[in-house]
């Protein structure tokens, strides 16, 4: 009995070890997550949450897949567009024939309508900020789109792009389904959503009448597998083709040594900086925040970090994005001057600060590097780990006096500031995004810059702000992580791979197995 | 019998309010107003008091009590804060994986751990004992998911015998190639548990009265073995496994986390993590409801090997 | 045939007290099971390593140095260094400190509430000890890893939370351990002799059952001791350990753990710490078992 | 010996290994037992009586035990036979009784099968066979309704049905030699007498011969052919048993046999008496010392107790429920005088230890008076209780189990002094030294722990420590049954010196007729919970007037094989519990007198 049964273990083990199979068509993607969070567009909020949704849905345009830049945008549900001079009425032309998933009848310029006003609406979505300047949007006719915006928006077009309120919901789909939107969600992308095991992955299936033509793909499982090892692990034994990478250099050094591996650091680069709560003690002190601002050494962040997949903060925006000063006044690694600001502040013996941090390792081991820095300089971090969901909703409360965030926005410098800068955006407020600084000392710039439509004065306004903002030292910058990932060899992504403003590669009707 | 039966269950009822009454008053003793916890501190007055009113939290307490067991007792455990997803769906959901697993396991624990420990009982102080003793003890010192790692590596991606990521079903074929390496990593701790018990229940047992008069009868020293001495000796086993279900479903975290699977363990550190109450709630009353079937199951077991048990 | 004298135990110290005699017994003890040597030996190595570890650990536990990150073991760093380019053999040495304060602090507490509760039970017996044992019997079976995460959870994760946690989950064992005998201990002659003398239940107790029941109680508390440093390691493995810098077995277990694959000394180290303490433990808490059993007598 | 013997041992040395040292607990053993012959092998704890028995059907440990010499068996030398052929042996050719039937026995398996197995594995009988061969035996045994037993458990029968199906089962298969290990030392003496009694037959019936194994001088005389005394591993003496009764040779054997109580030899004597004492070195009988135990009959009395009940309640069912009680003490009333020791006699389960433990309140009783020195001490609160106890001590038949392990015997005795406040530590220490010197042990043993002494010497330390708070009255629970009989003697003459000097009362509880008869004044008879008989001592054993005492004193073994008593017949008794119905109502007894203060219950 007991050799039968081993015996039908080791022929079983064979016949998986075999490398028979014909033409693979299945791809298995495995996410650093525990499990899917919200499945709407409007609402996901995760990177393994948009990941997938990018695979489900468009926008009325697309940044080339493999991009992360606008420079590279091109038509996706829309055809053509036009705007007028000051860039405040914009007219687009949706594509003829698109069709929703499952059946749920052809994509109109009803569809984007209602798709870009549920984006808006703050109880359907969580980029109802992104719109704020919108107007009004219209169908003209069932293939001609109008919005009109109150004022001119730095790089509108990033916001109908297939990234958060830019994806293109389906009308009738949202409208039946309500709340349940997310247990399936309907987009016109690539693949549909088939299945959903909870703990375990999201099926998708081919679209066959995807408009850019059927994927050569079959279908998509998406995995969530949140320890990296049993990733890693995973994608060794061949059960994954596509891993979510440990955000860390020996990561890298190791994956590239597998064989019939690629592994890939890609843009945008996510800023990690502190933000610093300016009203609360100690930190209302410019010296206190001054003295943490030295006390980090950025450099040997990178080191710590590993240079094929970090580089240094250059400013409160991330390197690259259209008005990043590339070359803001960053404090510079000094711990005499920092103890000697503290001193001043009337903290000869140092001062302690808190923050709440989430346990995501990549952030967690930084926050440690961090406090191990600060330390030298008699600062004290006191960090209190949480799970990443709670740091998340813990932090939006202001509970937390230092905010280690890191984060990768559409790459427009308006973005940033806004999001993070503008005194409108402090967590607490009703207009609240993540400005856990209470800072405000920019928002003339950031304002100003937003309708300025000339472009050499809006990258002026926007340098000045970055200015201010570093002089203040509302935040500070340490360094920019890569986006890592990796694949087998024989998958064949259909495009060359630089980035991806959804932190994942795309996956497209092109994307294939080569053997 | 039934009499033993009925009171148990009422038992089992009294624990159960017990358990739902301390989760209840459990909620309510974190520091803070609920609605200001899920709403933060910066919420504004009207937010909060809106958030109260929907949450009953303005009921008198005995109200908010009534409120919430009668929605226990409905099975309307609420609907998670974090995936908005009914509490009871979601535990039915994975709570089939976790049974699955805790189960196997303790069928390879006791496949391997009675053998062993009578093997090191009968031969006390030779080396059939040193191996058995030292292996259960290094079975319960080492950390699950350690070993949960190694077998991994050398299963998985050494021998490619068994897949990385356990979530196999459907098909016979799919269903043991995913759970056999978490059920070994389980049953190792198991196995060490009850491998110590019955050796030690054993010796116990080997020095009664009746196995000496097994012996004077003649009879062969296997059946005194197997017969008349283990047949005692399960019965403090018996207890042990049930008492010590408990440290296996608890060790079935960390098994499941490192070997991909989804189970009760994922669902309450991730509803623990994130304050998800309504979660909470739900999970405890299914803990509660399985501590309690396994107490009743050890009961009858025990009455069945033992005929001066009389359910009383 | 004169009885008074006949049994002479030969020369004997003039004077020995009690404290000499559990002492003598507590070795032999020892000498029947040799194990309980080995497992007691090794234990105070880590002990004495704990205790050293600010004086012998070659590096500062807590220093940073990017350069060095993730080495393997040399001979400059023994056991490599971690992902902050820590020495690891320091850590270990620093983390000993906080795994055993864990250990020995839990299971102290969790064995006075627990034989305090389970000789009250058995004591008074009836109704009162059906229903305190059923609670405890329910306790005992619920998961105590579950337990002790919901209650760090709720509390916070703090040295004397973690500690609290996980005394509260071993208090039921030991209420266990300690109801039996003073049960047995109720019955037998010499209690009814104290009452028949006019002791107050108090002094029965604390005077007459418990240097009864005490040696069965610290052999468990060795073996609990084993389950509460694996109980840390795992609440650290889940992320509800003890605040980072402050090096704990499981904590580094957590962070050698992400990194597993590129740089296993990461975790083989702590791991291994913590399997020959709590190996260490289980020796000496099993062997001191088998050798004071009374039941198991007479046979080795 | 005689070429007929079934057993012969020769210079059977056993040995344990202890702390890796070899000691032999059986030195040089030879004798011989002959076809259908019963040997008895008498001795004291200690003697390697059991050992030798155990050598005999190897069921030693071979882990740390050895066994030298020759132990010939039908021919064969029994220790160099292999295993196999030793396993066919046992059970077969020679079997084996022993003496806990309580503990002999599985308790998870039927009786049915555990009978049943020793004739599949030695006559390869099939199921049904060996089952219907398992009744027929069982109704050999005398084993009532045997066809209902079979599938009993243990537990579910009483300790004397128990015993029966051990024979039952060592008879099973014939065998040549029995050998019956203090077979009957458990059992109350009326069930004693009748498995001796069945025992006997059945020898008869199958022609087998028996190795007796006991401490019991009345069983020895009631049931050996020939006797072989041990001693230390030794044999000191072998004879045919009227020979040893009569003419004992060695020293040994006389102080054993002048130790004996024997029912009866206090008749004409009003007073109780100590035991003769005999050096077993010399064998010459040592002085006693004459003490005086006469009682004031007219002093008002110590304790008084009228209609004393207690019963315990069992609960069963939903709502636990009062389905039964136990009716352990109902209805006792008697006086106890200064300096008198009143004796209270019965078998398991009558109510004689819950009527002391009643009396000093260990237990709550339920209803009654009991006053002592006039006080009532059911009335008492904890604290007057507490001071009450002063007077009245109790001590207890386990003198290992009633001292605690853990404390020096100093410290024990010590204790109760200094927690009542009647000396300061100090002069307790005086105090202590003191007591042991009365209780004849030596004032230096205070330092040393209960497990140093021997039964006997711990027994003392228990009467030292009694004696402590300066009693008046002392409840002697079977205070001497777990001692040797030499030993016993000479405690029992402790206790009368004890009272001589220090004008104690006792309460003497004890089964055992023939020491009762040494020591009480007045003795009362229990049956199920209540006094039957009561009277002074030499009325109750010589005329006696309740059908129940005449049972119990006619079965009480003879230590005299010229008195081997008349074949009683098979009774089969089963000792009925005091359980009724939670309904029963308790029937109003009558009394008669009988004079002399002789009452007896009409029943």
């Amino acid at each position: 009995m007991k050799i039968k049964l081993f015996g039908a273990l080791v022929a079983s083990s064979l016949l998986l070890a075999s490398p028979v199979m014909a033409q693979k068509k299945s791809l298995v993607i495995g996410m650093g997550s525990a499990d899917a969070g919200k499945l709407d567009p409007h609402l996901a909020s995760t990177t393994p949450d948009k990941g997938l949704l990018n695979y489900v849905f468009n926008g009325l345009v697309r940044i080339k897949p493999g991009e992360a830049s606008p420079d590279f945008i091109e038509p996706d549900l829309a055809e053509s567009w036009t705007s007028n001079a000051n860039g405040t009425e914009w007219t687009f032309k949706i594509r003829a024939g698109v069709q929703c998933h499952h059946n749920y009848g052809p994509f109109t310029a009803e569809d984007a309508a209602f798709s870009l006003k549920r984006a808006a609406t703050k109880t359907t979505s969580s980029y109802s900020g992104d719109f704020a300047s919108v107007s009004n949007v219209e169908a003209v006719d069932p293939t001609t789109l109008k919005i009109t915006l109150k004022n001119p928006v730095a790089g509108f077009l990033g916001y109908v792009a297939n990234i958060n309120g830019g994806n293109m919901v389906c009308k009738k789909a949202a409208e039946e389904m309500g709340e349940n939107f997310g247990k399936k969600p309907i987009g016109t992308g690539p693949f549909e959503f088939a299945e959903y095991q909870p703990q375990q992955y999201v099926k998708l299936v081919a679209n066959k009448k995807y408009f850019r033509g059927a994927p050569q793909l079959e279908d998509i499982t998406f995995r969530y597998i949140p320890a990296d090892s049993s990733r890693d692990l995973a994608f060794q034994s061949g059960e994954l083709d596509m891993i979510y990478g440990k955000q860390d250099q020996s990561w890298v050094d190791r994956t590239s040594k597998l064989p019939g591996v690629k592994v890939k650091a890609m843009e945008p680069g996510e800023l990690s900086s502190l933000y610093l709560n300016i009203q609360s003690k100690p930190l209302d002190d410019i010296r206190v925040r001054q003295a943490i601002a030295h006390a980090i050494d950025r450099k040997s962040i990178v080191q710590f970090k590993g240079a094929g997949s970090s580089r240094e903060a250059v400013s409160v925006v991330p390197s690259g994005y259209l008005g990043t000063d590339e070359k803001a006044p960053l404090y510079e690694f000094d711990l005499a001057k920092s103890k000697k600001l503290l001193a001043d502040a009337g903290y000869p013996n140092g001062v302690t600060i808190k923050t709440i941090h989430t346990t995501l390792t990549g952030m967690q081991t930084l926050i440690e590097a961090v406090q191990a820095q600060l330390k030298k300089a008699g600062i004290t971090l006191d960090i209190e780990l949480v799970e990443h969901a709670t740091y998340h909703s813990q932090i939006r409360k202001g509970l937390s006096q230092v905010v280690h965030y890191q984060a990768a926005r559409f790459p427009v410098a308006d973005v940033y500031l806004t999001q993070f800068f503008d005194s409108a955006s402090i967590v607490g407020t009703p207009t609240a995004v993540t400005n856990f600084t209470n800072c405000n000392v920019a928002d003339a710039e950031i304002r100003a810059a937003r309708i300025e439509t000339d472009p050499a004065k809006q990258k002026a306004l926007w340098k000045t702000a970055q200015e201010k903002l570093v002089k203040e030292v509302c935040a500070v910058p340490v360094y920019e992580q890569l986006q890592l990932w990796a694949w087998k060899d024989n998958l064949d992504l259909g495009y060359e791979l630089h980035g991806s403003l959804n932190l994942s590669p795309a996956i497209t009707e092109k994307t294939r197995f080569t053997k | 019998m039934t009499a033993f039966l009925i009171r148990r269950l009422g038992f089992a009822l009294i624990t159960l309010f017990a358990v739902l009454t301390l989760v209840f008053v459990l909620v309510r003793i974190v520091p803070g107003d609920p609605a200001q916890v899920i709403l933060g501190d910066q919420a504004s007055r009207e937010a909060i008091e809106a958030l109260r009113e929907r949450l009953g939290l303005n009921l008198p307490l005995h109200q908010q009590y009534a409120v919430f067991l009668w929605g226990a007792l409905k099975g309307d455990w609420g609907v998670s804060m974090i995936s908005g997803r009914p509490v009871i769906q979601e535990v039915l959901n994975v709570l089939p994986w976790t049974i699955e697993l805790t189960l196997l396991s303790l069928v390879m624990g006791i496949a391997v751990g009675v053998p062993l420990g009578v093997a090191a009982a009968v031969r006390r102080n030779r080396f059939t004992d040193y191996a058995a003793r030292i292996g259960s003890l290094l079975g319960l010192s080492f950390p699950p998911f350690v070993s949960a790692l190694l077998l991994l590596l050398a299963f998985a991606i050494g021998l490619r015998w068994f897949p990385v990521i356990s979530g196999g079903r459907g098909s016979f074929d799919a269903w043991y190639q995913s759970i056999t390496l978490p059920a070994i990593n389980l049953g190792i701790i198991s196995a060490a548990y009850i491998t110590r018990v019955t050796r030690s229940a054993m010796l116990e047992v080997l020095q009664e009265d009746y196995v000496r008069t097994a012996r004077a009868k003649g009879v062969p020293w296997v059946v005194v073995v197997w017969r008349h001495a283990l047949r005692n000796a399960l019965i403090p086993v018996i207890t042990i496994i049930g008492l010590y279900l408990g440290i296996l479903i608890g060790n079935s975290v960390l098994t499941e986390i490192v070997f991909s699977r989804p189970g009760l363990g994922k669902l309450i550190i991730g509803a623990l993590n994130q304050r998800d109450y309504p979660m909470l709630q739900g999970m405890m009353v299914i803990y509660t409801l399985v501590v309690v079937v396994v107490n009743l199951a050890t009961d009858i077991a025990y009455g069945i090997a033992d005929p001066r048990v009389k359910f009383q | 045939m004169t009885d008074t004298l006949a049994t002479s135990p030969g020369p004997s110290p003039p004077r020995r007290s009690p404290a000499l005699y559990l002492w003598r017994s507590v070795l032999s003890a020892f000498n029947a099971n040799k194990t309980s040597w080995v497992g007691l030996v090794i234990f105070l190595i880590v002990v004495v390593l704990a205790i050293l570890a600010p004086l012998i650990a070659p590096q500062d536990p807590l220093e940073q140095n990017v350069l060095e990150r993730l080495k393997p073991p040399s001979a400059e760093f023994w056991f490599g260094t971690d992902n902050f380019g820590r020495d690891i053999l320091s850590r270990l040495l620093v983390g000993a400190r906080i795994s055993l304060v864990i250990g020995i602090a839990s299971t102290l507490l969790a064995m006075i509430g627990g034989s305090i509760i389970g000789m009250f039970a058995g004591w008074r017996g009836g109704r009162i000890d059906t229903i305190i044992m059923q609670v405890m019997d329910i306790l005992l079976a619920f998961p105590s890893l579950i337990l002790g995460l919901i209650i760090v959870a709720m509390l916070g994760p703090s040295l004397l939370n973690i500690i609290v946690a996980i005394a509260l989950t071993s208090i039921p064992p030991f209420a266990r351990i300690a109801r039996a005998p003073t049960i047995a201990m109720k019955e037998r002659e010499f209690v009814d002799a104290c009452r028949a003398l006019g002791f107050s239940d108090l002094r029965i107790l604390a005077g007459h059952i418990l240097p009864n029941i005490l040696p069965e109680i610290l052999v468990m508390g060795s073996l609990w001791m084993a389950n509460a440093i694996r109980t840390e390691a795992s609440l650290a493995f889940i992320g509800l350990g003890v605040k980072p810098p402050t090096p704990t077995w499981g904590g580094m277990i957590r962070e050698g753990f992400e990194n597993i694959l590129d740089s296993s000394w990461l975790v083989l180290a702590p791991s291994a710490a913590i399997l020959i303490v709590v190996f260490a433990l289980n020796l000496l808490g099993d062997g001191l078992r088998d050798a004071i059993d009374p039941k198991l007598k007479g046979e080795g | 010996m005689s070429v007929e013997s079934v057993l012969s041992v020769r210079d059977l040395t056993t040995s344990f290994r202890v702390d890796g040292q070899w000691r032999s607990v059986v030195q040089k053993l030879s004798f011989d037992v002959g076809r259908h012959e019963t040997v008895a092998i008498v001795g004291e704890s200690g003697s390697g009586k059991s050992v030798t028995a155990l050598s005999a059907m190897r069921l030693l440990p071979a882990a740390n035990s050895r066994t030298e010499g020759e132990i010939l068996f039908e021919g064969r030398n029994l220790l160099a036979l292999p295993e196999d052929e030793m396993r066919s042996l046992r059970g077969n050719r020679m079997a084996m009784i022993f003496q806990e039937p309580m503990t002999s026995l599985n308790p998870v398996l039927t009786i049915g099968f555990q009978l049943a197995e020793t004739l599949r594995y030695h006559r390869g009988l099939k199921r049904e066979a060996a089952r219907a061969e398992t009744l027929r035996i069982l109704d050999r045994v005398r084993i009532p309704s045997a066809a209902s037993r079979i599938d009993q458990f243990p537990h579910q029968m009483s300790g004397g049905m128990r015993q029966r199906v051990m024979i039952a089962m060592s008879l099973a298969c014939r065998p040549q030699l029995l050998i019956a290990d203090e077979p009957t030392t458990a059992l109350d003496v009326t069930i004693q007498a009748e498995v001796l009694e069945l025992i006997k037959l059945l020898q008869e019936e199958e022609g087998m011969s028996v190795v007796f194994i006991t401490h019991d001088m009345g069983v020895v005389a009631e049931t050996a052919d020939r006797v072989i005394v041990m001693l230390k591993g030794r044999k000191i003496e072998e004879g045919r048993t009227e020979e040893i009764f009569h003419v004992p040779a060695a020293p040994y054997t006389r102080a054993l046999l002048a130790a004996v109580p024997r029912l009866g030899a206090m008749r004409g004597k009003p007073l109780p008496e100590p035991f003769a004492i005999v050096d077993p070195a010399s064998g010459e009988p040592e002085p006693q010392p004459m003490i005086n135990l006469s009682v004031d009959a007219s002093a008002p009395p110590l304790l008084q107790v009228s209609n004393l009940v207690t019963r315990f309640e069992v609960r069963a069912g939903l709502f636990s429920k009062v389905i039964a009680r136990v009716h352990a003490v109902e209805n006792v009333s008697f006086d106890l005088q200064p300096g008198e020791t009143l004796a209270l006699v019965g078998e398991s389960g009558c109510g004689k230890s819950t009527t002391g433990r009643s009396i000093l309140r260990l237990l709550e009783p339920l209803e009654g008076v009991v006053r002592f020195e006039g006080e009532d001490i059911r009335a008492m609160g904890k604290d007057a209780l507490r001071q009450m106890r002063h007077r009245m001590q109790m001590i207890f038949q386990d003198p290992f189990a009633s001292l605690n392990p853990r404390k020096t015997v100093g410290r024990a005795i010590a204790e109760p002094i200094v927690v009542h406040g009647l000396a300061s530590p100090s002069e307790a220490e005086h105090r202590v030294a003191e007591l042991l010197r009365r209780v004849g042990l030596l004032p230096e043993m205070a330092q040393r722990f209960p497990h140093e002494f021997s039964g006997g010497q711990r027994q003392r330390v228990c009467i030292a420590r009694a004696l402590a708070l300066n009693p008046k009255l002392i409840v002697a629970d079977e205070a001497v049954s777990a001692l040797d009989v030499s030993i016993k003697a000479q405690v029992v003459n402790l206790l009368m010196e004890l009272q001589a000097e220090m004008g104690l009362s006792y309460l003497f509880i004890s089964h055992d007729m023939a020491v009762v008869e040494r020591v009480s004044h007045r003795i009362a008879v229990m049956y199920l919970g209540e006094i039957v008989e009561i009277g002074p001592r030499d009325a109750i054993i010589n005329a006696p007037a309740h059908d129940y005492t005449r049972k119990l004193l006619a079965a009480v073994p003879v230590p005299d094989p010229s008195r081997r008593s008349a074949r009683r017949g098979l009774s089969v008794t089963e000792l009925p519990t005091a359980m009724r119905p939670a309904d029963y109502v308790h029937p109003v007894r009558e009394w008669r007198d009988l004079g002399g203060g002789h009452m007896v219950m009409q029943s």
